[in-house]
């Protein structure tokens, strides 16, 4: 059992390894939409720190949600996904192993990349830590949640976008208390609260999203 | 694997709202071949999918070694492979490393020198270094059969495995099936082209209505 | 001479910290770059020649 | 043997192996002349003290990454309407360098900004425009990491390069005036007149430099670029034989 | 000649009209991107307004450039694009005629859209009109640019996320003249200038884009 | 039509860095069938690409009526009609709309009636109200080959025009085929199966170095 966790895992990350371009490339959209803020909303420091983590947050949002529409979607392109829900293990295994190492692969980056936005917008370096732990957080969410609407979405025409609306809605929640947590603590309320409570619902969503999306990649292949 | 066989009891298959067959039945056993024949669009990929359990079934059940596959699939998916239309080759990976994540998704141990053996018997000993995104279709797909030869399981579900494919491949493809059979495997495969498979036993399945000549 | 000694060229006025910290990753990224470059030429070299040798079997 | 001689990647070949010790060696000369005036040469800064060194490197990739861009653009459209291989290797070959440099234009000047301004990054015309100019080069590597076909590589690198050339004096002058709108002006660099002759006498010997350098480095790459597309001809063959 | 452009026009027109979802979901996206951001940044409204027209117009750019990836890639998978180029046409009238319907069919919504989000971000009337007319001018030139980008990055592996990569750093001047008017009427600078700018980055876009992108489509298609 | 023809001088043709043929000559007159063959990723349907003038060759030329195609397209394209792996119809339109559609983009004014007509001669006289999405494989090959019969061209260039028809859909595409070159046309095709062609004129190029045995 945790030998197909680990094939999963290995193999996915093999494949990103090879095809690096594309991992960078979803790198470069986070700072690249965090950098389009600024251009909209004008230079002034102050302002800039204010909205900065909201900006952060929104996003690493939209960067990991473009790259889940490729989550099981290069699979099922060229039939291993098939492959793969015909071998004798569990589905939520194989769920489990693809969110996780699209985390890997996607959310950890933008854990290291954050901080020199969070420079950028002038953020202290206290925000800038909790702003890291809540991303620490709430990516993981990102991935599982994720993972059920790309398995909802799977080969429907415009999946990318569609996912996106199934998913960002249930996605509010850790969107608020994550950048909840780095605006506490710039106004000087703590960050703890917010925190915990972005803790408990990576917890439910671990319990329960792998689960509906095993069911839903059964659905989406019949 | 003697007492292994495949039945299939008042089948029916619907797509959309179309009803593509019903009250199908039939049985297979070791040694045979079900060739599932039938003009476009009658239901051919549907069958093999809902033989795979990929796909349930409108009425009627599929059983394997007598029980129903639904109740047993871990049991089932491992004495089972499937060949569809796309090939489930990874274009980055070179064919042993496609071998080996093959494997390790089954929940087999890798054997390399196996492996390179059976690639290089269907004639890929030159491919070996290559991403599979730069070979042809026709390697791609041989990939893919080595896959299902190393798998070293007792069903075969093949569709369409001929598409595309140029004669030297088909012959190489016909002898592969052959050989299956005789060591006591079953197969099910369907086809638009004529096949070459004298001393095997050939049990033929016509899907829906269109009247089609006899192929192989 | 502007520096007295090298811990004080070292220190820079009390600017060590961000001319060396450009100077270095400069010289960081140049270093890498030469590198890989090295690295990639060997490895063309060798993939041609083994490829050379496939093509003669 | 005239000029086109040298056109042909096979003779382009030989020649850049002979030329790339001699461009090798001037940049770490011309570096380490640079480096000395930065150094040891120019004169303490009354206003921002030592900080200022740092222009000795900022200011020569600053123009670098520029100047790259601008050549790479000329190659690529020499490849489209002439349609010479050696003009989108030339192209392929600049594209890292000119994104290391802009890389490291960016990373100087916030390591100038943060003791200068007190703040690693503002959003001032120039700082923006270089970021997306470094976008602008990720970007047109990316496109040729991702398409596998050499030709249409190519060709679709060199129309993005194209386009974003025409392009970025636009990017220049919008950022420009989109700032200048909500801030007064920005921090304005004041240096001691008496410095600036050795000032610009350091800045251009390390621009001499890293021009120097990058063609170097760019023909090594083209060097790589060109065995690997030649290598069914014969030269390659000969060449690897004899190597070996 | 002017035949072959109003079948292209119908033709996309009537396949939109087809996938009503396709196009609602790029409509929704817009409203929930532009929604996001309250969330992640915090409810004032002074704060809102003064971030809404950049916010509004990051959202509009995100909304019609997600669209834009599958400008011509439908039309290439089932090989209708080839049969398109084919004809006896210039390639130049496809990819305007292509690029103009792109930007009737998700452009013009969005202008129908934002002035309610305006009123959410507590923008003036007089805000919202200029946003309108920014807006009127700016979407044309992402669905140019966009064109560019579409035929560069044509059958590849992530073509959507590399497509943005492309086209965003070209787009910036556009997003800069269209937030900066709407912020310039708030500010009392007037709008004027920086609509006029809009206005030559449009034309230029208009003179150069169709040529570089079916220059591109036939590299594309070799 | 009866000076058109088509010729091949030198051509060469490369695909990353293989040289997939070179030196290909031959010249196609009106009322001739030219069956290229080969065996999997030889490089049929990059020659078929060079032959329409959606690539360029990497040396020689292609020429229409005696004049190279890249100094007339439109002049070419109005006289040639190309059917590749993929359909060109669209899923959402109807087999009508299709066709409608198909012709507005060629310049040409669609009539209805014969649109009409020409469907119903394919047999899919039940299908015109039907979204493509619902057709089968087989029928949606058919449109495309309404709208290639409705152009009225003298040049066809097909990519494996039976891949996955059924038997009864092979009949029909061969007696098009020799219909139209009866008629004075000329085609260009490529198939890894059997084909029946009676009374016609047919060359054979092979392409690549695969030995492929006589399949026509
Ligand atoms: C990340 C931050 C920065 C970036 C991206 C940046 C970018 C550039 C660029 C592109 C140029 C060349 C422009 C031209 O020659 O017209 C330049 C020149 C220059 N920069 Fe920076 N810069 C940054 C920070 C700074 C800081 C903090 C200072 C000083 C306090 C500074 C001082 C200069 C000076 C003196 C020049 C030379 C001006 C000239 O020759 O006209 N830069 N910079
Ligand atoms: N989701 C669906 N909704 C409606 N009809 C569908 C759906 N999926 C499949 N069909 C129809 O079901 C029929 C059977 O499809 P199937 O792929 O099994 O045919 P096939 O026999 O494999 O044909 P081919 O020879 O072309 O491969 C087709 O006529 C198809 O139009
Ligand atoms: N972009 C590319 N880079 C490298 N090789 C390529 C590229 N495109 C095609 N090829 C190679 O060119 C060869 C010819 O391909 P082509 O599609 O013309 O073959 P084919 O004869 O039509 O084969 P099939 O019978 O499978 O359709 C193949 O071997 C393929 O691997
Ligand atoms: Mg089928
Ligand atoms: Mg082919």
């Amino acid at each position: 059992m945790h030998r197909f966790l680990l094939a999963v895992l290995r193999r996915d990350l093999t494949l990103a390894a090879r095809r690096r371009g594309d991992w960078l490339i979803a790198q470069f959209f986070f700072v690249m939409v965090a950098s389009l803020f600024p251009l909209g909303v004008g230079p002034e420091p102050a302002m800039l720190a204010r909205i900065g983590p909201g900006v952060l947050w929104v996003a690493a949002t939209l960067a990991s949600l473009l790259s889940l529409s490729r989550l099981f979607a290069d699979d099922h392109r060229d039939g291993s996904l098939e492959h793969m829900v015909l071998s004798p293990e569990p589905t939520v295994l194989l769920v489990l192993g693809k969110s996780l190492a699209h985390w890997l692969i996607y959310g950890i980056p933008l854990l290291l990349i954050a901080p020199v936005l969070g420079i950028q917008f002038n953020l202290s370096w206290e925000a800038i830590r909790v702003l890291e732990i809540s991303l620490l957080l709430g990516t993981p969410i990102l991935s599982l949640l994720g993972g059920v609407g790309a398995a909802l979405t799977l080969g429907l025409r415009g999946g990318g976008v569609l996912l996106t609306l199934l998913i960002l809605p249930l996605y509010v929640p850790a969107l608020i208390f994550g950048a909840g947590a780095v605006d506490g603590v710039m106004a000087g309320t703590g960050a703890e609260a917010h925190l915990s409570l972005l803790g408990a619902f990576l917890v439910l969503s671990l319990m329960i999203a792998p689960w509906i999306a095993a069911a839903a990649l059964r659905v989406s292949l019949e | 694997m003697s007492d292994a066989h495949l039945s299939v009891h008042d089948l029916a298959c619907a797509r959309g709202d179309r009803l593509l067959f019903k009250d199908m039945n039939f049985r297979l056993n070791s040694g045979e071949l079900l060739l599932v024949q039938g003009g476009n669009g009658q239901g051919k990929t549907s069958l093999l999918r809902l033989l795979t359990g990929l796909s349930s079934p409108e009425d009627g059940e599929v059983r394997w070694r007598g029980d129903p596959i639904r109740k047993q699939r871990e049991a089932y998916h491992a004495e089972m492979a499937y060949l569809g239309h796309a090939n489930g080759v990874k274009d980055d990976l070179n064919p042993v490393e496609n071998l080996r994540f093959a494997d390790g998704l089954q929940g087999r141990v890798f054997d390399a020198a196996r492996g390179i053996a059976t690639l290089e018997r269907l004639g890929l000993g030159r491919c070996l270094d290559l991403p599979c995104r730069v070979l042809s279709f026709g390697q791609r797909r041989r990939v893919a059969l080595a896959a299902l030869l190393l798998a070293g399981v007792t069903l075969w579900i093949l569709d369409e495995p001929l598409t595309g494919l140029d004669v030297h491949a088909v012959a190489l493809m016909e002898s592969l099936i052959r050989d299956h059979l005789n060591g006591g495997g079953m197969v099910v495969a369907t086809t638009h082209q004529a096949l070459n498979l004298e001393g095997v036993t050939v049990r033929r399945l016509l899907v829906g209505k269109v009247e089609i000549p006899e192929l192989a | 001479m502007e520096w007295a000694s090298w811990s004080d060229f070292w220190h820079m006025g009390g600017y060590g910290f961000y001319v060396w910290g450009s100077y270095g990753v400069t010289a960081v990224c140049v270093a890498i770059e030469v590198l890989l470059l090295k690295r990639a030429a060997g490895d063309t070299r060798r993939r041609l020649k083994r490829m050379r040798q496939w093509e003669e079997q | 043997m005239n000029l086109y001689t040298y056109a042909s990647p096979a003779n382009f070949y030989i020649l850049a192996g002979k030329l790339i010790p001699w461009f090798a060696w001037g940049a770490g000369l011309f570096t380490a002349w640079g480096l000395y005036i930065a150094f040891f040469l120019a004169p303490t800064d009354f206003q921002q003290s030592e900080a200022y060194r740092i222009i000795f490197i900022h200011v020569p990739a600053a123009w670098m990454s520029m100047f790259i861009y601008l050549v790479m653009a000329f190659w690529g459209a020499i490849g489209l309407a002439f349609n010479t291989r050696l003009s989108f290797m030339m192209a392929r070959a600049l594209a890292p360098t000119g994104a290391i440099f802009t890389f490291i234009a960016l990373w100087t000047g916030a390591w100038w900004g943060k003791p200068m301004w007190g703040a690693w990054w503002v959003w001032d015309a120039r700082l923006t425009s270089e970021l997306i100019l470094l976008f602008l080069y990720v970007g047109i590597i990316a496109l040729w990491a991702a398409i596998d076909d050499i030709k249409r590589g190519d060709r679709a690198g060199s129309l993005l390069t194209l386009i974003g050339a025409i392009n970025v004096p636009i990017i220049y002058f919008s950022v420009k005036w989109w700032n200048t709108l909500h801030q007064g002006a920005s921090v304005s660099l004041t240096k001691a007149p008496s410095m600036a002759a050795t000032m610009l006498q350091g800045m251009l010997i390390l621009a001499i430099a890293a021009w120097l350098y990058t063609i170097a480095v760019a023909m090594a790459r083209v060097r790589r670029i060109i065995l690997e597309r030649e290598r069914q001809s014969e030269w390659v063959k000969a060449l690897l034989e004899k190597e070996s």
